[in-house]
């Protein structure tokens, strides 16, 4: 027999993750973690806000997670909000500061900021969907000279479940960031909006032509902003959603991510909604 | 990481033969160190220690007695995750094949004849009509290989899955020779995968001993069957070879297959 | 009169397949009770196999046993086989030969190195043998694979064979593999030697008590399948005349049904073999008797598991043979076999490694199953088991009692009894 | 490039010494059908077969593999590896040398998969003109991949009692210079060549209804055709389509580790859109819930998708999805009824 197995470091597999450590681990909510990662020797991750990371547990596997934090504030870490649904984020909570995990990344595309730059921001997010956001948002507001009117929308099912409080805090007391929330369902302490988001858009007025619009929440919500959003004028072109789908590979190969011709870990996962329109499976 | 240090196993068994067991024994030939991984606290058909302190139950066979469903809950309560091992526990498996005939006090009477009174059974059912179950690994007899990786699942502390996928899928992957293609019948197109297409590989059409996909399309194999020429008869015989427990026939008597 | 008082009451025996309860009452040296209670849920084969297609039967049949899986299926396709009339090939009847070879090696390595030893090593199971003696439980692991890799070949598992149908095989191995087999094969000699020395050394309990030792026989050949029902006190018979012999019947402690003959009882398995045809085994199994110290006719039950080592030394060599014979005449394509829409009764019957099994169809023109009986070897044990716990208790009645539930045990155990497979039952009208 | 000719005669030594150099592959009887496996004897080889059951993409990408292997325990550590070895693949059809470009794109466009790549780089494509209609299934010539004009090493004509062999590439020739008793073709090879592929053609039926460059636009008008929801009524989604047909590629990725949790490995599988799960994502949302949508979409991407991404169609006509097809479900067959509804 020729020997069969060939050592390929010299030509970089890319589904060969990184070692990155955890720093930090910080609970956030009943089923929601911030790690705050390391690559080897301080490198910068290099991410656009809206890109994601393969991330690998092995033995367990991996899964696509959003940086969460961004660029502008890397300082040679980056953020991962993660919420605990199956096997791998069931371990990942299970770890400490000082573990390792692999990363690889980061992958596909994210938000255009060189397009954004001189332009009205409106972002609206539900849920975990802040967590890629997040990214932008704080890039923005980092740069907040290079942007129009800020506006922050953000809308959970119940207080408990609000995610990044120290964000949004620092976002409410800005003078230069209109922040709303909301949430579907309050409890005793909480003297905010009530309702799904939709119903934060009514307060708001906006110059359509001159707005980029940035979503990203769970798909039922898609359907109901991107309606506000085209209610209010935005072109089509102007809106920029992040789409989540089963990724096994990240970088275009494995097929589980497509959307009609699309491939979700490549040409997204932030789309324009005038790219994915009337594709039946993309919402 | 959730993974489980070395956790207690109980063997159990109820109406089976056992052959789901016996794999297990099995698997030591390529896995010794399953004795290292686990502690066998219980495990009647191969020691005599019987420890009442476990975390994990494999539990083997069908519940056809009042008397096992006793049994059963007990072990429930003891146990933190239990695991049905093979179609008898899954799926009731051939066990259930008297379900379908003509009525349970025939089949009592046509093997004890006048004293059948005296020999308990009722209609077969899987342990989950009974208690909960965490996990399942199907297959009569089980596949060792599956068996492993369930256990290995359970150390990681991830979720014991099996494949949710048809039979084909392996098979084509071995790249058999359909039998469907040479005139036979299989119902692997809606049988649940992880056997490596054992049957086929093997020349024989599946049978169905893992138990059906989440969505069959049990009308489409059916037509498939009988255009392969199986009389009505044949196709009922072929779907309830180890498929026959449906939780609407307990208690009644159904008309047999070959009385329709 | 002795005054002793025993109560042995062991719920559950374990290492051996299937639900059984020892219960041995003695009252003032007086035996009152002394019954091995069969407590297994009956799983009623026969009446499921009624409306089935003849096909089926040896698939759903192997289920009756996951030790002796390959040996039901065998015992139903010879019933089918000659219900229908089919005649088998040479090929298929050689590869049923070494498949049932496999099985027995697979079920005789398992009962004495992981059921039986531990009770000479003083532990509850194979498991701390792992750790204490290595080299025994490797060997025995060795054994096993090897068996289980032959039978895998031809059939493609041990467990529930899969290959095996009505006049044939739906897969054949290639010489490669075959060949690839044969080579593990000499070389599990010295496996087998190991096996027979350590055999030798064991303290075997000293008992005797003789009986009718019942198995199947052929002239040319240690027979395994087929060939005429023979018994150590003279009679024989053709295998359609199974029930002179069997002459079933019900006890109330027990789900599974008794047999007898000449005698109260009658034992089968592997030291009746041994005892009926000891002749025709290969001449390295009986140099491996001579080592064990035994010659036709043993009368102490728990050599049972020494006639057990010693028919793996057997089908070790007789494997070799029929490979040998296989390799030489070349594996041959055979034509699937086709219902000729005709039916028909059929005695089916094997020496499956528990003794002699019977699978009995009526098949009518349809090709669909009317009747079935199957009486299992286990089954056939019962009586005698009985019958030697009830002569053996006042020999060791002085014991104490602890020892004696041991004993009973051992006794029980050396059967290897399947008593999973024997609780099924009677009455059968063939309509 | 250059025209040779190899006797029929030469053709087993010429194998049988690739085999010391090489691990040579090609078509091989299996059962009733044919399968590309490991030549022993040179004599085995039937390049007479009809489409193998499975392409020989697997020698690319095989059915499962090994990405990397790790240790859990102390540092994490991970090593990445890539089963390939020198491979002379013999005996492709070409619309699997078509079906091949799909895949060189797929790997090799955006991130290289070095799995792949080192694979392919390491393999020589010995092709084999079809003279016959080789099943019922098959439609290559409505495709227009019956026959290729480069994408092989050597390319093979059956003369009648010699083979005309094409050289595709140079390694094909240092190949051709190095194994075999070949001799440049004569005036009359080629006379009997052009005589071959001549009467060839004709053999073959058209069976598309339209222009095979019209299916892109075929397939966008007929996203919402009722066609969907028929053939979902008789798919039993048991996904042996997509496992056999050379231009599918989609997998899985898995971790396996041993039982004392230490040590494993990272391994992918082919993977089927057919199934349920496939795009299943956490909290049970399943994007393409109904099969209806499951089988739209697997043939989106034969006649429209891949072509957009890769300029090449994802199906080459080869039929094999429609011999394993339990319910005769044939991409010919749904191209057309599209085209029926259409027009
Ligand atoms: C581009 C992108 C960005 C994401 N960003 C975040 C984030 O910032 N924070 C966060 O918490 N989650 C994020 N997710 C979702 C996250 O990837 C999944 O929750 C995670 O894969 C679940 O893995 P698991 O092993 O824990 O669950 P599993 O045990 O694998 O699966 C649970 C369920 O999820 C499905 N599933 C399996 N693999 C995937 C997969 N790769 N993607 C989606 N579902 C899958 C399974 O079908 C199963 O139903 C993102 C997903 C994508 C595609
Ligand atoms: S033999 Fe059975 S399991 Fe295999 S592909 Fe054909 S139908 Fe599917
Ligand atoms: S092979 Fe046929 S039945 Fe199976 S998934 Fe494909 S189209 Fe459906
Ligand atoms: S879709 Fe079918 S015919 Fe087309 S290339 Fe794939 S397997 Fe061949």
């Amino acid at each position: 027999m020729i020997e069969s197995v060939v050592d390929v470091a010299q030509e970089e597999s890319v589904y060969l993750p990184q070692m990155a450590q955890l720093l930090k681990i910080e609970q956030m909510t009943e089923l929601e973690k911030v790690f705050t990662l390391q690559l080897p020797g301080g490198r910068s991750l290099g991410n656009d806000p809206g890109q994601f990371v393969e991330v690998s547990l092995f033995g367990i596997g991996e899964a696509p997670i959003s940086v969460s934090s961004s660029p502008s504030r890397s300082n040679g870490t980056f953020e991962l909000c993660v919420r605990r649904v199956g096997d791998l984020t069931n371990a990942l909570h299970g770890l400490e500061p000082g573990d390792v995990v692999g990363v690889r990344g980061p992958f596909g595309h994210g938000f255009p900021i060189e397009k954004m730059r001189g332009r009205d921001m409106l972002f609206a997010a539900g849920g975990l969907g802040l967590a890629p956001l997040r990214s932008l948002i704080n890039q923005v507001v980092d740069e907040r000279g290079a942007f129009g009117r800020v506006i922050v929308l953000y809308g959970t099912k119940h207080p408990s479940e609000i995610l990044f409080k120290e964000d949004l805090k620092a976002w409410e007391e800005r003078d230069d960031v209109e922040f709303h929330m909301t949430v579907d369902r309050g409890d005793e302490d909480w003297t905010g909006n009530v309702g799904v988001i939709t119903t934060l858009f009514p307060e708001i007025a906006i110059n359509p032509r001159n707005t980029i619009a940035a979503t990203c929440g769970p798909p039922i919500m898609y359907r109901f902003v991107l309606m506000e959003m085209q209610s209010k004028g935005i072109p089509e072109t102007q809106i920029y959603l992040s789409l989540e789908r089963r990724m096994k590979c990240g970088v275009g190969k494995c097929g589980h991510c497509q959307i009609d011709q699309f491939y979700c870990c490549q040409d997204g996962p932030v789309f324009t909604y005038a790219q994915i329109k009337g594709l039946e499976e993309a919402l | 990481m959730a993974e489980n240090g070395r956790p207690k196993v109980a063997f159990f068994d109820f109406a089976c033969c056992e052959g789901c067991q016996l794999t297990v024994v099995d698997s030591l030939q390529t896995h010794l160190e399953l004795v290292e991984a686990v502690e066998i606290v219980q495990f009647r058909e191969a020691m005599t220690e019987k420890g009442e302190d476990y975390q994990i139950a494999f539990i083997e066979g069908s519940c056809t007695r009042e008397q096992d469903e006793a049994r059963l809950r007990e072990i429930r309560e003891q146990a933190d995750i239990v695991v049905a091992l093979g179609a008898c526990a899954h799926i009731a498996g051939v066990n259930a094949i008297k379900n379908v005939q003509p009525s349970l006090q025939d089949v009592r009477e046509y093997v004890y004849g006048d004293k059948w009174e005296q020999y308990d059974s009722y209609a077969a059912r899987p342990i989950s009509a009974v208690i909960e179950v965490d996990a399942v690994i199907p297959g009569c007899p089980i596949d060792r290989f599956e068996f492993l990786d369930v256990v290995k699942k359970l150390l990681l502390g991830k979720k014991p899955s099996v494949p949710d996928y048809p039979v084909c899928v392996e098979c084509k992957l071995k790249e058999n020779v359909c039998i469907l293609e040479t005139g036979g019948t299989c119902l692997g197109p809606i049988t649940r995968a992880g056997c490596d297409a054992i049957y086929p590989t093997y020349g024989v059409g599946c049978l169905g001993c893992r138990g059906l996909i989440s969505n069959p399309n049990e009308n489409a194999m059916m037509d498939v069957l009988e255009e392969a020429g199986l009389t009505v008869e044949q196709l009922m015989s072929k779907m309830t070879m180890f498929n026959a427990y449906e939780p609407a026939h307990i208690g009644e008597a159904v008309a047999s297959p070959a009385e329709e | 009169m002795s005054t002793v008082d025993v109560n042995v009451n062991v719920h559950h025996l374990t290492r051996v397949e299937g639900h059984g309860n020892i219960v041995v009452d003695v009252q003032n040296g007086e035996l009152k009770q002394c019954e091995l209670q069969i407590v297994e849920a009956p799983r009623f084969f026969e009446a499921m196999l009624r409306g089935r297609p003849y096909y089926e039967a040896s698939h759903i049949t192997s289920r009756i046993c996951g030790i002796c899986a390959t040996g039901h299926a065998t015992a139903s396709l010879r019933a089918t086989e000659n219900a229908l009339g089919v005649e088998v090939s040479e090929q298929t009847e050689l590869l049923r030969k070494l498949v049932f070879h496999g099985e027995i090696i697979d079920s005789h390595v398992l009962h004495v190195y992981m059921l039986v030893a531990p009770d000479f090593f003083g532990v509850g199971s194979v498991l701390p043998l792992a750790s204490s003696h290595p080299d025994v439980v490797k060997r025995a692991l060795r054994i096993k694979k090897l068996s289980g890799d032959l039978c895998a070949m031809i059939s493609g598992r041990h467990t529930h064979p899969i290959a095996m149908t009505v006049g044939g095989f739906t897969h054949l191995p290639t010489i490669k593999e075959m060949l690839a087999v044969r080579e593990r094969l000499v070389a599990a000699r010295e496996d087998m030697d190991e096996t027979i020395s350590l055999l030798a050394t064991l303290p075997w309990p000293e008992f005797e008590r003789e009986t009718e030792y019942v198995s199947l026989q052929k002239d040319e050949e240690y027979a395994f399948i087929d060939g005429r029902i023979a018994t150590t006190d003279g009679f024989a018979y053709e295998l359609p005349d199974y029930r002179n012999v069997t002459n079933e019947y019900l006890v109330p402690h027990s789900t599974a049904k008794h047999t007898k003959h000449n005698r109260d009882s009658y034992m089968v398995g592997a030291l009746a073999r041994f005892n009926n045809n000891y002749d025709q085994l290969h001449p390295r199994a009986k140099a491996a008797a001579e080592e064990l110290g035994m010659k036709p006719v043993v009368t102490n039950s728990f050599l049972n598991s020494g006639a057990q080592a010693v028919e793996m030394v057997h089908c070790v060599e007789d494997s070799i043979r029929i490979i040998d014979e296989l390799v030489d005449r070349g594996i041959e394509e055979e034509p699937p076999y086709e219902f000729q829409g005709k039916g028909g009764e059929g005695v089916g019957s094997c020496d499956v490694p528990r003794g002699i099994l019977f699978h009995n169809y009526v098949i009518d023109d349809d090709g669909v199953i009317q009747g079935a009986n199957c009486i299992i070897p286990t089954g056939q044990n019962y009586g005698n088991i009985e019958a030697d716990m009830r002569a053996l208790v006042p020999q060791i009645l002085d014991r104490p009692q602890e020892e004696i539930t041991h004993m009973m045990e051992m006794l029980v155990r050396a059967y290897d009894p399947c008593i999973s497979c024997s609780t099924h039952f009677l009455n059968v009208e063939f309509v | 490039m250059s025209l040779w000719v190899i006797d029929k005669q030469a053709m087993a030594p010429f194998v049988a010494k690739l085999m010391d150099d090489y691990r040579v592959v090609g078509p091989l009887a299996k059962g009733s059908q044919f399968a590309f496996d490991e030549v022993e004897d040179p004599a085995d080889l039937r390049l007479d077969y009809n489409t193998s059951i499975l392409p020989p993409k697997k020698y690319f990408q095989p059915p499962e593999e090994r990405l990397m292997t790790f240790r859990r325990n102390g540092g994490t550590t991970v090593q990445p590896i890539v089963e390939a070895e020198p491979t002379v693949i013999l005996g492709i059809h070409t619309c699997d040398l078509h079906a091949m470009r799909v895949l060189d794109e797929a790997f090799t466009q955006g991130y290289p998969d070095a799995h792949y790549t080192r694979r392919r780089r390491q393999a020589m494509v010995v092709s084999v003109e079809c003279l016959e209609p080789c099943m019922e299934h098959s439609f290559c010539k409505s495709m227009g991949t019956l026959t290729a004009d480069d994408g092989y090493d050597l390319h093979l004509t059956d003369l009648g009692a010699a083979y005309a062999v094409d050289v595709g590439s140079d390694e094909g020739k240092a190949l051709l210079e190095r194994f075999a008793e070949a001799r440049p073709a004569a005036e009359a090879d080629m006379q009997q060549l052009n005589k071959v592929l001549g009467a060839k053609w004709p053999r073959f039926p058209y069976k598309l209804e339209t222009e095979v460059d019209e299916l892109p636009a075929l397939m966008s008008q007929s996203y919402e055709s009722p066609v969907w929801e028929e053939l979902a009524e008789i798919c039993l989604a048991c996904g042996q389509c997509t496992i056999v047909c050379p231009t599918c590629f989609c997998f899985d990725v898995y971790d396996e580790v041993d039982l004392s949790l230490q040590d494993g490995e990272r391994r992918r599988r082919w993977d089927s859109c057919q199934l349920d799960l496939f795009a299943t994502v956490a909290g049970g949302e399943n994007f393409r819930e109904s099969q209806a949508a499951r089988l739209r979409h697997r043939f989106m991407r034969k006649g429209r998708y891949l072509r957009k991404k890769y300029d090449a169609l994802g199906c080459v006509g080869c039929g094999r999805c429609a011999r394993s097809c339990p319910v005769d479900i044939s991409p010919v067959n749904v191209f057309n009824e599209l085209h029926q509804v259409r027009a």
